[in-house]
């Protein structure tokens, strides 16, 4: 141990990002001039000195076998003098300096399985979260929906006919990992019972006071159970956020019967034209229905259609919604209002509609 | 449920080696966990914030903040990662006898 | 090595359809790798049941850390014994995602040898993520990642890993250098990022411009979004060609400018750019012909989170506009500031956009010096409820 | 009757200057009533030391109700007795405050008669205040009051008196009639009115479309607000004339519309319908050329207060759209369960606004038995914190 | 007293006002075709029938004597066959059917020096409240400060010249008798003192529970004090508002060294254009200077002159400020920045600048 | 500070006529400081409204809502306003002996 020790380096960093710039970006870089989008998933990008740099982009499903990891590699050898980036979408991105190569790359992509496009005003690849591949606290998979939602929509990927960008995300749970609270669509994996007490491990699981603070509603009291110190839940108080769970295993949410998915609209994060804005419900709930979520797919087809149809040029989903009213977009989309859509959280008094515009 | 030996010295831990029933704990104990956390020595220092964090923990019930520890023992992080190479968390309240600190990963 | 095949009828149904199948990848992974096959199982009991099985949590690390890795045990070990331990590793990637196919390989190997042979390019911090694997392999993959000159994420209550849009790389638009930051300021706070101290946890990320293109504004404790002070830079041919080109300048560019600071006259295009907020529509829209001005820089803003637990937050402006060029100075004494005041009044698992909606952004601005200006708020209060600290006492007669 | 004059050097200083003077008012009234005499020496007072000279509360009235008047006491009585009693009257006034020269001069009369002879034409919340009095003269003024056929308005935890813009007595753009409404109200709750029972107050104001020319939305907990469902009444050949007369419609009037759903061509103004959001603008600004649609009624909305304790509200939409004509007995069964829910469950000192967001809108609507609509938001919740109330049990299998 | 009783009357509701209605409104009632505005404080309606009813809107101080009203209704008999109303910000208007009357009916009211005026784009009377004349709770006077700024702005009541309405209201407590917190310009009455309990009478005069829950701060607690149940401050949570005042006599707020006088701006009421707003922060504090309030005057005078020199044509103060953003706002005004102005109350979060939306 | 007499009743009220020291309060009072809110006698329906309201106040510390006055003495509103013509808070509460109730007027 000792021995590994003395040789141990650590907080070393990540690698300098120069060694893996191409010799066009280090010329050029922070020299660019234009960009344009010469077809969907391929960008070129013109230098003040000319200099042209090809990007294309594919869809990557995010999770990713080191052999599918080595055929990228390849792909960047045989393409682009072996550069490639992930963007903040996941998407595989090759860096090509010869035109030419352009098209051949895109053949083998689509051999491979790999659709070439979400740029421009397309739908980009599906941001999202563990489920259960991975997570503790899941309520849905992840990597399922996306994969049903993006067979129904790569049409959208791999076209730029959409009014504007529109960007969808996934988290299993409210934790949210990833930014879908600020998505055009977002799917949400929700809790919908609350928290069935261990009460045997507690104790030695949990810190009890962390476990009574964590809950925000106060649905959370301390209480003795057989003489064991242990918590209680006040049913009606909870709202399902699973915090408690977050600081202590032994409060259980994850239940089949009643998790499932909500979906949400409207959010977004540029700054272009409108201010960044929240996601807000669409939809509460949605059935857990593997492997495919036909419910899921059909409810999201639906709103980019809606959308799609209604929307002016460069609208986004939330301010083409704010253009229309949510009383029109419930119309168009057909989807049912309900109690659970208005908030009762603590600044609900302010999305209370507190004016006369209205469409009658 | 696993059991962990180690000389006289056995204890029902979980899977990351924490003890299921801390009212078990005693100075045996602890330096028989040290060991898995790459604790050659108990030492003076060690014992400190051993003792440190079981004092809290039976005061308020729960860990004490990282920030709290290094103030009150007069130990740096640094410090602390030295006796403790995994740890506060992990390697501190383990050989403590304290609940597994769950909260933010 | 699993001797025959897994029965999974549910996950196949996940090979089908034109998108990338990652049931097609953990299947590749799978052949030659028993914790990817048991992780197949796992998952395909879990799409029968409609329920993870992953305990919670995990605490595992490789010595002298605090995190980077996220220990994870199956609650089926027995029917799973290979994902019994499946812990994930955060590898804190370069800088904009770039990559050679040869370090990529090399990462692979690691990974080979060491792990499920899965990963996720990248996880939703930015980390490359390498998932599942066992508490013996920690060390022994540490050890060649550090060889290989990469070393662990952040995970706890760190700095998390940080990361940016690929900026001056590959965008005209970068107000200033996202990777140089993103780089010095992952090198600057290394033990900050390993060695959890907080409150909870931080995040910084960094957008070249307010297109965004990292959500900084929506997931970082700090968002650094570059912008300008100066006229936005226009090329009257271009805006010419555009025109010609059949483009609608009154409607889709001047109608939806949100300052309503542009005019059109059929020929040229007139911005008061005083009142121009730099929103970026009009230059998303017609790269060729406008780009941000010279005079460029950032916008800091702090704050933003996820929902738990007291409802999701976007960043709020605290510094409108800064020059931001190494060495950082003015930034890190503010960043050192905001951590000092954090740490020390913060209460366990609070993020510091809720510290600040607790403490007062006024109070909170005070404390860590900044003055109060007004470009922090959307608007001025709108209660009248105004905390006065001081108050005249009657002795004190020239009140 | 005062001897000599007093001495007020400081209100003096109101007398001078363009706008009608209250201090003129208050002089005018001291010449012959000995209240508002020493109500001028206090004022003096209080102008001088900067502070008001009245003792809080007092609990006074007429027989039979339990509101109506304001008590009043000096906390100087030695000094200015006859302002030691000094409480304020609540005539209810008539609807849209018309008045007969006739009848005002009988309503002087008896305050000359009984109290201060100062009157406030009209208190904020639409009553005919009588401003002073002592409490031996309360029962004999109602009584005269009474006679003339007037009565007391509200005060205390009870409906307090309705008002409303004069609507269809003056104004062409009156969407339902708003006096008729109001009479009937006042008349409907004479009991409520007076005896209040209430966990606080209750308003209802009454504006005849979105101009809301009493302030409906900022001050009643009930606003009824007049608008229409159908296409706007458009006279083409007076929007021309306006036109002729150098008003820029595109840019006054299309460009100012919130909903976007205006199109001129130099021509014709083209509004759809179906888009717009009846906010009145462009009526307002052509008053001639555009008028509200024909199927006209109100939108009903629900709990604006000011902002003692939680901070105010503005009302928010509960039925989007009613017909509102005699005998109003869909409005009088919806406030009657509103009041039973409220009543039943509100806290003391809880306004509906502040009850509803306790209880949450999605509760209160199921207990007064209306449907939620999306017209009820501004927008659905954002934050993903829905309180399900059933969940399905394991034995229940079919879930 | 029971002879008196025997003779009472109640619940009679005031009288029908189909009683003061002018013939011209009884024949026209409902049936107005469109309205001019003549002049300033001069409109015509004009009905279907083609019958004119002409409004002259002149100003009132609100606090009238009898001999002011008698003398209004002088001029009704004189002018508009006795018909006159008031209006809901106070003023008084005469009613009149021959067009001829207006401008002798004018001349009397200027020699009353009552101005004509407050119409279309002009500045009407200040909404107010009581003050120092009636109430107990008030911070400041509100006639004074009325009758001081309206002499300094009487000319934009008897103008149209402004961009559009401008709405002044005025409250002397946090109260906020009239919606003040809904104005182009609100003058609000503030305390800066925690309350001064008196402990001698607080039992006596209070319920100790509801003072303690009055306050939404937490700030009151129940004590007892030399062996009396009474209540104490912690005075660093105090925000003034006075709630527990309100409820218990004994909690005194009033307070000549640190009482004064905060100015908001931007609200409004009217679905025209833009929803309704609330006001917002614009002067933390003036001091009270009676008899003329300088500082407040200038303060008004000071944001009027700066919205009327540049907002668009239609444009309230809030909706000025909204276009042009509150740097500016508080860069052409000329007002101070301060701590005070960010909100710090329940849903001070909502109210920070969140989008990179800014001028600089 | 006024006081009030009435028979053998002399106590110390404010200008609404409330009493200051409540601890001195009997029925004599009661029926005294009743004739003040025009109330005739005091019937049995005038004591359960009494001592309703002591009690509720006794265990609160503060007045109950009129609501609640009606709901536990089963008396309509009208029939509170018939036995105390000046109302619960004015009439009512004052025989009562209760502190003067503020809040909203
Ligand atoms: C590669 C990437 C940055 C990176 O370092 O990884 C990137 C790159 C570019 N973005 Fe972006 N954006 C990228 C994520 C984003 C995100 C973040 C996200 O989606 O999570 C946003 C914010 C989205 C939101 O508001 O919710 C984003 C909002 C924009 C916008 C503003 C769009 C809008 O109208 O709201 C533009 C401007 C435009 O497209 O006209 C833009 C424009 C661009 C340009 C044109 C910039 C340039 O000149 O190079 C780049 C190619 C655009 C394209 O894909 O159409 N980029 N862009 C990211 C690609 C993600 C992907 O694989 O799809
Ligand atoms: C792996 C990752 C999701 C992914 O698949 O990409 C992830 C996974 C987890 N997150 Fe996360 N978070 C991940 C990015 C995020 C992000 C997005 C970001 O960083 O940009 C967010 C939203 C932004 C934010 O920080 O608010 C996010 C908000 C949370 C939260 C809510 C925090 C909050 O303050 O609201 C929790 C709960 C917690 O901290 O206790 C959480 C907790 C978790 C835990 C540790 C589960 C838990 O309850 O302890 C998850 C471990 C899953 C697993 O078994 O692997 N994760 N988490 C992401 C990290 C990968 C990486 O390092 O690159
Ligand atoms: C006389 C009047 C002001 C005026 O000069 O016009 C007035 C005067 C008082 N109001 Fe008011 N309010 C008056 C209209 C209003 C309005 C406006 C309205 O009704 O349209 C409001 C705002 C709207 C609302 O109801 O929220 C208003 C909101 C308040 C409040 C705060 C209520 C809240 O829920 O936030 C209080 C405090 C309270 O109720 O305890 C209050 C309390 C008071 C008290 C009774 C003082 C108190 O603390 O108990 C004042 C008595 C003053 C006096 O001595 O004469 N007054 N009060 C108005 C009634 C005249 C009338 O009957 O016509
Ligand atoms: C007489 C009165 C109603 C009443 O029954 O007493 C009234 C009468 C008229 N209002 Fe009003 N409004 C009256 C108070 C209001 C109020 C309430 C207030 O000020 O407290 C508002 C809401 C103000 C706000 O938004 O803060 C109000 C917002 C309007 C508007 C919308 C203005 C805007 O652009 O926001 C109009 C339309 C217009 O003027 O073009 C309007 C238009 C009108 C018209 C033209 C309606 C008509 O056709 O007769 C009337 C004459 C207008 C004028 O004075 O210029 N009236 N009007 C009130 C006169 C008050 C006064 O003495 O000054
Ligand atoms: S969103 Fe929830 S379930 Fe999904 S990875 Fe994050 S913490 Fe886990
Ligand atoms: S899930 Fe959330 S609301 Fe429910 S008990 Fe747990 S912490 Fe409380
Ligand atoms: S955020 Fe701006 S600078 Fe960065 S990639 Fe996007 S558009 Fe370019
Ligand atoms: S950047 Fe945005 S605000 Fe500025 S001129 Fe262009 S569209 Fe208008
Ligand atoms: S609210 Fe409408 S109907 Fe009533 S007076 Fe004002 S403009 Fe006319
Ligand atoms: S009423 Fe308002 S929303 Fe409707 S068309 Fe006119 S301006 Fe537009
Ligand atoms: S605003 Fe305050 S001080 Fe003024 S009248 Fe209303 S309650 Fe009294
Ligand atoms: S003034 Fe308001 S905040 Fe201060 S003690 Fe009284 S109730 Fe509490």
């Amino acid at each position: 141990m000792a021995e590994v020790k003395a040789k141990r380096k650590t907080d070393i960093g990540p690698p300098h990002y120069e060694k893996f710039l191409p010799l066009i970006i280090k010329e050029n870089y922070g020299k660019w001039k234009y960009h344009e989008i010469v077809k969907p998933g391929v960008m070129v990008t013109v230098s003040q000195s000319g200099a042209r740099l090809y990007t294309v982009r594919a869809a990557s499903p995010r999770l990713l076998s080191i052999d599918k990891i080595r055929t990228y590699a390849d792909l960047a050898d045989k393409y682009s003098n072996g550069y490639l980036r992930f963007t903040s979408r996941n998407n595989v991105e090759f860096l090509l300096t010869d035109e030419s190569k352009i098209d051949p790359l895109i053949a083998d992509l689509r051999v491979l399985g790999h659709p070439v496009g979400g740029m421009a005003n397309s739908i980009s690849s599906i941001v999202h979260t563990q489920g259960w591949v991975h997570c503790h606290s899941a309520a849905t998979d992840a990597s399922g929906i996306v994969k049903s939602v993006m067979d129904e929509l790569v049409g959208y990927f791999t076209d730029m006919k959409l009014p504007a960008k529109l960007r969808i995300a996934l988290a299993c749970c409210l934790n949210m990992c990833g930014a879908v609270h600020c998505s055009d669509i977002a799917i949400l994996g929700i809790h919908r019972r609350p928290p069935k007490v261990d009460r045997t491990k507690l104790k030695a699981m949990c810190e009890i006071p962390s476990v009574v603070s964590a809950c925000p509603t106060a649905a959370v009291r301390p209480a003795t159970i057989d003489g064991v110190p242990s918590v209680e839940v006040i049913e009606e108080r909870c709202m399902f956020c699973a915090n408690c769970y977050t600081v202590c295993p032994a409060m259980h949410l994850n239940d089949p019967l009643n998790d499932g998915v909500s979906i949400w609209v409207g959010g977004k994060v540029s700054n272009a034209r409108s201010e960044p804005m929240f996601s807000k419900l669409a939809i509460p709930f949605l059935p857990n229905n593997p492997p495919r979520w036909p419910e899921v797919v059909d409810a999201v087809r639906n709103l980019v259609e809606v959308w799609a149809k209604n929307a002016r040029k460069y609208e986004r989903m939330g301010e083409w919604i704010n253009r229309i009213g949510w009383p029109r977009f419930f119309e168009l989309t057909g989807i049912p209002f309900q109690k659970e859509h208005i908030d009762d959280f603590k600044h609900a008094g302010l999305t209370f509609k507190r004016s006369t515009h209205l469409t009658h | 449920m696993q059991t962990f030996e180690y000389g006289s010295v056995k204890i029902e831990v979980d899977e990351d080696g924490f003890m299921q029933k801390p009212e078990e704990w005693n100075e045996e104990v602890a330096k028989a966990l040290a060991t898995t956390e790459d604790v050659k020595e108990m030492t003076e220092a060690h014992w400190k914030i051993v003792y440190y964090l079981r004092d809290y923990y039976k005061k308020y019930g729960i860990a004490p903040m990282v920030r709290k520890v290094c103030k009150e023992t007069g130990f740096s992080l640094k410090e602390i990662y030295d006796l403790y190479p995994s740890g506060p968390a992990k390697g501190a309240c383990k050989v403590a006898g304290l609940a597994k600190p769950t909260g933010c990963v | 090595m699993p001797e025959k095949k897994r029965k999974t009828p549910k996950l196949d149904e996940l090979e089908k359809g034109a998108w990338p199948s990652f049931v097609k990848e953990i299947k590749t992974a799978a052949e030659k790798n028993a914790m990817a096959d048991d992780l197949l199982g796992q998952l395909e009991r879990s799409y029968e049941e409609k329920i993870g099985h992953w305990k919670h949590g995990g605490i595992v690390g490789v010595l002298g850390y605090g995190g980077g890795v996220i220990g994870r045990y199956s609650d089926l070990p027995e029917e799973f014994p290979n994902v019994s331990h499946f812990h994930t590793m955060r590898i804190n990637q370069p800088a904009g995602w770039f990559y050679t196919s040869d370090v990529l390989r090399k990462l692979c190997d690691i990974w080979e040898k060491h792990g499920s042979g899965l990963t996720n390019m990248h996880g939703s911090t930015g980390d490359l993520v390498f998932l599942g694997t066992k508490t013996d392999e920690l060390e022994p993959t540490f050890k060649e990642l550090t060889d290989l000159g990469f070393d662990l994420g952040g995970s706890g209550s760190d700095v998390r890993t940080p990361s940016c849009c690929c900026g001056m790389a590959r965008c005209e638009w970068a107000c200033y250098d996202t990777m140089a930051l993103t780089y010095f300021l992952t090198m600057h706070y290394q033990d900050e990022l390993h060695r959890p101290a907080f409150p909870y946890k931080w995040k910084f990320k960094m957008s070249g411009c307010p297109n965004d293109c990292v959500a900084a504004i929506a997931r970082s404790d700090m968002s650094i979004i570059g912008t300008w002070r100066d006229d936005i830079q226009m090329d009257k041919a271009a805006v010419t060609e555009y025109a010609k080109s059949g483009m609608n300048i009154q409607k889709d560019v001047v109608g939806n400018c949100p300052a309503k600071c542009m005019e059109w006259d059929g020929k040229e295009i007139k911005i008061d750019n005083k009142a121009c907020v730099k929103c970026m529509h009009c230059i998303n829209a017609m790269p060729k012909a406008l780009s941000p001005g010279k005079d460029r820089g950032a916008c800091i803003l702090i704050g933003a989170k996820a929902p738990i637990v007291e409802g999701a937050l976007l960043s709020s402006v605290l510094i409108p506009f800064i020059k931001l060029e190494p060495p950082y100075t003015e930034l890190i004494e503010l960043v050192g500031k905001i951590h000092e005041v954090w740490s020390e009044n913060g209460k366990n698992r609070e993020r510091v956009g809720e510290f600040i909606q607790r403490v007062g952004m006024g109070n909170f601005l005070e404390a860590i010096g900044v003055e109060p200006i007004p470009e922090m708020v959307a608007h001025p209060r709108e209660n009248p409820y105004v905390f006065y600290e001081e108050y005249f006492e009657e002795e004190d007669n020239n009140g």
